[in-house]
């Protein structure tokens, strides 16, 4: 049974759904709420007694094991020892091209991002890449990048294992089908509708009448949320586990 | 063979027109020696960031002091985008190439390696490939089947970094910092600020001397306490966020950007 | 993720017929282990030696496991030639891969960035290179008149090493034999054993974090202590001359090697 | 004016000779005359008041900065770091090959060595590779090698700034000659004619007429070896040390 939870702990929920499986999850720099999704799988897993789930928070010192500069994330990564990532993308469009580099233009773009980081190795590496926006908007979800910072496909002949996996934003989550290179609604989040999604999406996507809505986390996780993740979360992120509601 | 220098005279030794490397925030970026370049009117740089720059960089950019930009993102963290970065771009001021994080290392393990390319798995098929010109998509030689991308040595002339501590011999503890071990392996010369000065050997504590920098690599040492400030260094004090939130509310206009960095207090 | 078993236990968990990546005699090398193997009749094995063999690679050879070895050089230092691996040569009892120490680390680091191959100079006009099987002339493919050598990655199945201290995480001191963290790297499995067992993790001091190979590199883990004897340990104890002498003497005949290997006391 | 010294201390001078003006040398496993020529040459340089020079023992401790292992002896080379290294072999020819392999055949030589280590490596990235081994013996200085470890000259279109630089034998000090690929014997250890290396050596080389004596040191730097070498030494070759003649 879901019990009424806020926007942010439905992602962070869903994120744990999108991480089912894996052994292994590396988080980048500022992203709470991954991180979060990441500790929620951990702490299901252990309470079902199944696998251990290790975290690696980018910029952590204490959730976070590379002992040989960042370089060791993207050779762990090529090793084969990283299950799941997060892009995130100044634009995302639908073939699962993202964006990091800016708009309107290159090399004198307009309307520029900090830049691409390792998103067009790891997008080839990772077996699951989660791209994770909150806002979903035409002008994010566009239907061409302005620039590939990582593909989406990849023609034949180039080694590539991974790849985007889902599209989790605050108003659905769509899955990525590599066979056809397009997006599939999954589900809807509560207060939106599939024709919401139409209207806010940039680009055509499978399934877009879809009527299932993203289910949210029964009353035990979100006690589990509420309680022991919001302190885990609290020694890397103070301020976004403040934010977050308290166990009653 | 290290020299121990003031950090005057070690900004004197940084020459315009080098193939500079640099340091992410935090992790040994040194902005007070930044700041003494910029007063010395050094132009004309090729900036490496090894992988990604932030404030020390975009202080470089506002100064007008970077002629080419090789990186694989620049950004002021929780403060947001590094706006004399992002005005320079607009304003086609700066050549840029646009790298991904392990290439850039890739790179730099070339030029440790004293080999002239590496190769490396993904980026085929993005536009960082296609607008870089020291990139290259060529066959794997045990496979002819495969594409696989090759990037060239990354090898500055000059690296400037900020650590906790170096000895009376030149050897620098850089810590688990590793990146940075690269950078200043792959770098023709390497200048260390740091926080203080050890007399006894760092090598000779077995414990420490997996993350300590010889000093065969190390051209120059400077005690500068508190130079990383206000970005921080690796397990010693963290950044001043309120003061990066300044410079990037300053630095939104080229007037700002100049009366902070004539203005504000340094770490010295 | 890291188990925690007795040394039998992990000698079961390494079958026949793998590679097998070993560490130096004295950085790594673990001769109470390779008893172990030798006792359950351990065939097949293809070794790497990361870079060079010495006693536990002999010992291997004497006892018939090894069917392929990768190394640049077996020897017992001071003790002179490794009498096994010299009698297997002259019989062709193994196939031997020849190469030169930093084309290992090439085929290793190849291994631990995920790519099929790496350039390395050198080695060209060889006898080295015209016999072995996984490398290759090349062009650079930024200067088509350079010709370079390739060399295929190098990826162990499984590598045996001994160390001085794990944590009951599963991470391991290594110091700064960073060879040996290398290897780990390049391999699907990492085995260790250990002079003694930290409570409290190694990672959470800053000095020790550089020279400390991580848990998810770590299968398993055994408290072993003197297990590298009488190679010795790098930081923790000595090479026994002595002993490297009686093995050399002793294994001068495969009868006198028999005697060794069944009679001598052991590390335990 | 030279002084009479042991065979051993005249190859010590020889080699710290050979070294003059390099800034680093790295010195081998298991190998105290060299180690010992440049201990020599670092007194030598900082008594004159010249340049520093680094002494890097691998497999010693103490002598040894590297921290990253053993290929950072490697990546040194190939940065231009190390300006002097020692290779032996169980055969030298005339053309300036090592062989470090074996004798009579390969793979299944009746004669086999330990092998090549990073002979076929470093002998192409060090500028100043000194051949050195004692015996002086057509068995080891033959006219071609049984198995190249590290050829002596290259072909162009291959990178190389380094190669063999001078070899010393306990009889005489030949040069090499790059532009030729030979050897061309420079001088003649006391007690010995040309007439002797001619007959000793299995190669033919230059200058095989060749009357200069090899130097030996004068009192003042017999007096540095006997004194602040032999201790220098004595850390990591203690019994090398002792048996060297002591200072008065």
């Amino acid at each position: 049974m879901t019990t009424e939870c806020t926007n942010r702990e439905l992602l962070i929920y869903t994120i744990s759904r999108l991480l089912d499986g894996v052994e292994h999850v590396a988080v980048g720099m500022s992203s709470p709420m991954p991180a979060a999704g990441a500790m929620l799988l951990r702490a299901l897993n252990k309470k079902q007694g199944l696998g251990d789930v290790q975290v690696s928070i980018l910029g952590s010192v204490r959730h976070n094991s590379f002992t040989s500069g960042s370089e060791e994330l993207f050779d762990c990564a090529a090793q084969g020892r990283i299950g799941a990532f997060f892009l995130g993308g100044g634009q995302i469009d639908g073939k699962g091209n993202v964006n990091l580099v800016g708009a309107g233009g290159y090399p004198n773009s307009p309307v520029r991002w900090p830049g691409s980081y390792g998103s067009a190795y790891l997008y080839f590496l990772v077996p699951r890449v989660i791209l994770f926006r909150e806002e979903h908007s035409p002008r994010v979800l566009v239907d061409q990048v302005d620039f590939i910072s990582a593909p989406g496909a990849t023609e034949d002949g180039v080694y590539r294992r991974g790849g985007p996996h889902a599209l989790l934003t605050n108003a659905a989550m769509f899955s990525f089908q590599r066979d056809t290179g397009r997006f599939r609604l999954e589900s809807v989040h509560p207060g939106r509708s599939a024709a919401d999604i139409r209207e806010m999406t940039g680009f055509s996507f499978d399934n877009d009448r879809c009527e299932v809505e993203t289910p949210g986390p029964d009353a035990e996780i979100l006690a589990l949320m509420r309680g022991q993740i919001r302190s885990e979360l609290a020694e890397t992120y103070p301020q976004f586990a403040a934010s977050l509601p308290e166990a009653a | 063979m290290t020299e121990f220098v003031s950090p005057e005279a070690m900004a004197d030794m940084i020459p315009s027109g080098v193939k500079l490397g640099l340091a992410p925030d935090g992790s040994g970026s040194c902005p007070a020696m930044i700041r003494f370049l910029i007063e010395r009117g050094i132009r004309d740089l090729h900036v490496v960031c090894a992988p990604i720059g932030g404030m020390q960089v975009d202080m470089l950019i506002g100064a007008g002091a970077v002629s080419v930009l090789e990186t694989s993102a620049v950004s002021l963290g929780e403060a947001g985008g590094a706006p004399c970065f992002g005005r320079a771009i607009r304003n086609g001021e700066i050549r840029m190439l646009d790298a991904t994080c392990p290439a850039v290392f890739a790179g730099l393990s070339a030029a440790e390696k004293g080999v002239p390319f590496m190769p490396i798995r993904g980026i085929i098929g993005s536009d960082v490939l296609k607008n870089h010109p020291n990139w290259k998509v060529t066959t794997n030689p045990f496979d002819e089947s495969e594409k696989i991308v090759v990037v060239s040595a990354i090898q500055p002339d000059i690296t400037l970094i900020h650590a906790p501590e170096a000895d009376r011999f030149g050897n620098v503890r850089l810590g688990r910092r590793r990146e940075v071990m690269l950078l200043a392996h792959a770098s023709k010369k390497t200048f260390v600020t740091v926080e203080r000065i050890s007399e006894t050997s760092l090598l000779d504590d077995e414990k420490l001397a997996a993350g300590v920098l010889p000093a065969m690599y190390v051209s120059a040492v400077a005690e500068y306490k508190g130079a990383a400030w206000p970005t921080g260094l690796y397990a010693e004090y963290e950044v001043d966020a309120g003061e990066v939130e300044n410079y990037a509310r300053a630095a939104r206009t080229p007037e700002g950007f100049l009366a902070y960095i004539t203005g504000t207090r340094s770490a010295a």
